[in-house]
């Protein structure tokens, strides 16, 4: 495993650092927040100009990327920011099913480019973090059935939407405009926006692809949802670490009062867990044993997570409580990362099955 | 989930806080004027002891009040005034004495939230809710017979206040119904094909905060029936303040992990309603706006950082810094 | 439920502590362990003189306690001593059951007067923490099997053995010097011994009691377990607390050090719990439920234990790392204490059975 | 389980740590002799670092040694020697200069343990095993040539051992192998009828210090290629330190529930052999021993609380105490 970054991908992540730092500060990501889209259209077409989404895809595929370390570079620098733009959903979820789906480069290109918007619609009211609990069901091409927190369904062209085919699940391409499609968005506490989605009868393209496919996307995911949550880690400790060193209490830093200290060290140890996890995420992505060693990352980060997050805003006091201090919106991005592709226990039991397996 | 969404209904500053000071400290008049009004909800009575860059470090505070013949002018800054939007009444800690060392030179004084010079302003927490505030005071005339004991003897009522403060905020009440409603959702809630109240690694999870539950509501009991016998709950309350807000906390955090992915969506006012507004099977209510909400518990009211310096330093000498 | 000991519990308690305090201290409790008997015989006869055997069982049965919170006073100062004579198993475990077998009152007599001894072999090399798991058998009154890890076996006047009696499980009284009987004793490692029994046809007096009456005296060792352990967790902070308090690092009592003052706190929080938990299991004993309100108890002080008794040793730092310190002795009762009538997750799982149902 | 129970071999003392700071610190004199000799096992070296009442406060030693000639003359006394007992070599770090403020004024010697005025006292640790020892040192005279680098320089030498003393404590081949005992105890124990490894909360327990491990053993292998690059490993050091032995510790506390009742016989000898001497059906060991025992690793070698301190003040200015 190299730990090194490669010379691309360092060139990547400093260009996605500077350009985030300059133009993602809290103000402007809480317009962001605040605003009707739930996103920036004008930050989705700069990632895109810089080449952010691009990363996400192989050559074959029309990107110049698309390696586990890609992907957890990006994801990186995208958590640290706290970035709501839904780069996981739209990008790399969908624009991977689509890449896999093949015939579908046009589409990618334009996925790749910034131009075209893609939502997958998989999980159910009540399927939870299960990915073979699918009740939509598909009869000649048309899709009944419904479709729970559908992330960046709004603003979708496209949706990429699962159903029951006879026995098996297979994955279907669905316009925005189709008939018998209801989309009721709503925001969400981290930022960004989702969606119930109902399909009642609804036209869609059958893509070729199982949910072998989509468990493929899903490992993907996987790496970029823990490596984004390690950014956020990394934000929320080093907010934590200047705070301890500036605010005064009975007339000394806080940072210089023993208790606080030891804490402190205790979260960068623990972040120092966290990084490793990334790596090996990444790192394990074409092991025949992927999926162990994504559930291992995935449960670490989401323990991790719930500790650096609370301590965080522990050791601000009242200030981490607001909604306009950086720390508030980069704790809540960590802790939601735990509700999204199976949560801390989930992946345990995963992890206990796979690796007694 | 009302019994755990801080309902105005009871917050507890008039009754259980500021009821026994004036019943220990206030005058005659005081007495007969305020208590009946503090019983029969004529009076909603917010809480003015924070101060912004005060933390926890009630001691330091910087809102002054000059006597001006038969009156006080207060000039100063409260904050984490909880719903003073709705208050009438506001009891504050202010510094009659700017030469007295930081914990002398403190008076409890009764602020008219009408008085002109009085300004709130929202304080929007994390969860997106407006449930604390700022409190400014301009030049706020306040008649010196609002003054509770004797001037600059403030900081002996406040302790007091804080040590009840403290045991209402055991929340062993707010515990209770976190639980049940946790163990509701979870029966709701699938997971792997089974309820997920099945799944041994969540039930471990809520066992064994149930179990802490149990203890703590017993150690409860205990410290009441000292107090009914008189004596003043100190080391305890601070205990119980630390243990009630870890298991409040761990409850909320259960809630969370319970609803699953639709934990996600955003509820603009976690204090009620909420639920028509998100679009949740399980019916659950904003659990993780909650869960971002009562990281409060362990700050606000003296932070538990506070409380277990108060526990070092009485047990043992000096062990608080 | 009542928080104040009764003057008579009070009376026992202080006695009982003010005897400890002065023939009980380190030196002679450390002789004791290095003793071959592994506890001292004089100790045994003044504790029967102080009525401490006594309180263990009700007036029927000739003694002048054995409520719940009789057990809990015993236990509790017991353990602040580390006291390692065998008082659970030869009086309180061996002694309830032959009470409830009726007929045995003189034995009983003995048995409080500390003229007897007894040893309960019940568990079996592969049984762990199940109560239900016999696998020795009986027929005729002659049993035959291996009982595990018996305390006090070496020195008991009579065993009382439960074995397969047909289908249900019978509990009989075995005289040590009975054929086929061999004793394998051993120390064990928080003082006190033990041995592997094992039985080749050996001649048992049939008690009349069944699984259920051990049940019933399991719950009373169950109190009596959790009682012990807070005793010795109330002993290994107070040590913690007076030596953080005088020895010094870098020029200061390190418990003015903030990390180690606020690490003392939340010991003595939990401390508070784990006295609430002793509690509880000894107010609930008749409830209908009381299994589960033991099991929670155990559980809680099985896990409150082992961070106290780690916690004790981390802030003391070596010295609680040397043998013949008095914490030493009193973390290994703790964390052993653990290891009986069903460890923290053995009760963590009856607790969430019993409460379901 | 030998790899986890510090069987002599696998002390770290000669090889791992006066190894690396011969070679950066030692004469060319010094390196052709003894280095040799360490790797051919023809010296067992062990540490004199700390003193008693010294705890990990190493700059406050008092051993102190004396210039007389071509000789220092060496008194004073060092604890927690580990297996001391088998060593003909011990390295220590002594005082030069009593004047010198606490880090300075110390010096790195070696000193033969055959020479007189040297006595090994043994300690019992709380597991029963003699694994450590105190070393008095009485007027004993050892050659200038022993002292490595410069006089008064010591504390240089011993920060640059102490760091690498860290990263083997990192343990991760110990824990690696503990772990797999604890699995094969977990199959054979029985639980309610099953194997323990089946049962959902223990089976969580393992898990969970096995995923804490997969990510240490990373970060084990990014420190090392850092040191291979040149990099002095400083603060990752100390948390592999620290890290490292929680995760030890608790697979031994793992191994300690998975034996069940058989945990409470008393082995006498924790490092070997104990195994005839208990009478348990699983083989296991003396795992409560273990249990016990391995308390030392975040105490000595400098505690967890003191390699906290570290990072925070090389991470926080001034966060160190």
């Amino acid at each position: 495993m190299n730990f090194n970054l490669t010379e691309e991908r360092q060139m990547l992540q400093d260009t996605l650092r500077r350009y985030l730092r300059e133009q993602y500060g809290t103000a402007r990501r809480n317009d962001i927040l605040a605003s009707e889209t739930g996103f920036s259209p004008d930050i989705w077409t700069e990632l895109a100009e810089l080449g952010v989404l691009g990363a996400l895809f192989t050559e074959d595929q029309g990107g110049f990327g698309g390696a586990g370390f890609d992907i957890a570079v990006v994801f990186e620098e995208l958590g640290r920011a706290g970035v709501v733009e839904p780069v996981l959903d739209s990008a790399l979820l969908g624009g991977r099913l689509l890449a896999a789906a093949g015939g579908k480069t046009e589409l990618v290109e334009q996925v790749i480019g910034g131009a075209l918007h893609l939502a997958v619609a998989h999980g159910e009211p009540d399927s939870r973090y299960d990915l073979d609990h699918v009740s939509t069901t598909a009869s000649d091409n048309k899709l009944t059935g419904r479709k729970a927190v559908v992330m960046n369904a709004e603003a979708a062209d496209h949706l990429i939407v699962s159903a029951k085919d006879g026995d098996g699940i297979a994955l279907y391409l669905v316009d925005k405009g189709a008939t018998g499609l209801d989309i009721q968005g709503y925001p969400l506490l981290a930022g960004g926006r989702a969606a119930e989605v109902t399909l009642d009868n609804t036209p869609g393209e059958p893509l070729g692809l199982t949910l072998t496919d989509y468990e493929a996307a899903n490992r993907l995911a996987l790496i970029a949802q823990c490596a984004e949550a390690l950014g956020a880690m990394e934000t929320a400790t080093a907010l934590t670490k200047d705070y301890l060193m500036t605010r005064k209490q009975f007339g000394r830093p806080i940072g210089t009062f023993q208790a606080l200290a030891h804490r402190m060290s205790d979260l960068l140890i623990e972040l120092e867990q966290a990084r490793s996890a990334v790596i090996n995420a990444a790192g394990y992505i074409d092991d025949p044993r992927a999926d162990m060693h994504l559930s291992a990352p995935k449960n670490l980060i989401g323990r991790i997570g719930r500790l650096v997050a609370e301590e965080a805003i522990q050791m601000h006091g009242g200030i981490a409580m607001t909604q306009e201090y950086e720390l508030a919106h980069i704790a809540k991005r960590i802790v939601m990362a735990d509700h999204r592709f199976g949560d801390t226990d989930y992946h345990l039991e995963r992890f206990i099955a796979l690796s007694a397996a | 989930e009302a019994a755990d969404a801080n309902a105005p209904r009871i917050v507890p500053f008039g009754l259980s806080m500021l009821g026994p000071v004036l019943q220990k400290f206030g005058s005659k008049e005081q007495q007969d004027h305020w208590l009946p009004r503090i019983l029969d909800g004529t009076d909603w009575w917010c809480q003015g002891y924070s101060e912004p860059g005060a933390g926890s470090d009630l001691a330091s505070l910087k809102t002054k009040a000059v006597r001006d013949g038969d009156h006080y002018i207060v000039n100063g800054q409260k904050t984490w005034t909880t719903l003073g939007q709705f208050a009438n009444m506001i009891f504050c800690l202010v510094r009659t004495d700017p030469d007295a060392k930081q914990q002398e030179g403190i008076s409890f004084l009764l602020i008219d939230m009408d008085t002109p010079g009085v300004e709130v302003r929202p304080i929007i927490l994390l969860d997106g809710c407006h449930e604390v505030n700022e409190v400014w005071f301009t030049d706020v005339r306040v008649p010196v017979e609002n003054l509770v004991g004797e001037e600059n003897k403030g900081w002996t009522y406040a302790k007091y206040l804080l040590t009840h403060e403290r045991t209402g905020l055991g929340g062993v009440g707010f515990s209770q119904a976190g639980l049940k409603t946790v163990k509701r959702i979870a029966k709701a809630a699938n997971h792997n094909g089974k309820p997920l109240i099945e799944n041994p690694h969540f039930a471990a999870r809520v066992a064994q905060v149930e179990i802490d539950l149990h203890a703590m509501a017993t150690t409860n009991l205990r410290i009441i029936s000292q107090a009914a016998a008189g004596e003043a709950p100190g080391l305890e309350a601070s205990m119980l303040k630390v243990k009630g807000s870890i298991i409040r906390q761990e409850i909320n955090d259960l809630a969370r992990r319970a609803v699953g992915p639709y934990a996600m969506p955003f509820a603009s006012e976690a204090v009620e309603g909420a639920n028509d507004r998100i679009p949740d099977p399980l019916d659950a209510g904003p659990v993780a706006g909650q869960y971002f909400n009562n990281r409060k518990l362990s700050i606000f009211g003296g932070s538990n950082e506070i409380q277990r310096g108060i526990i070092a330093k009485v047990t043992m000498s000096g062990g608080g810094q």
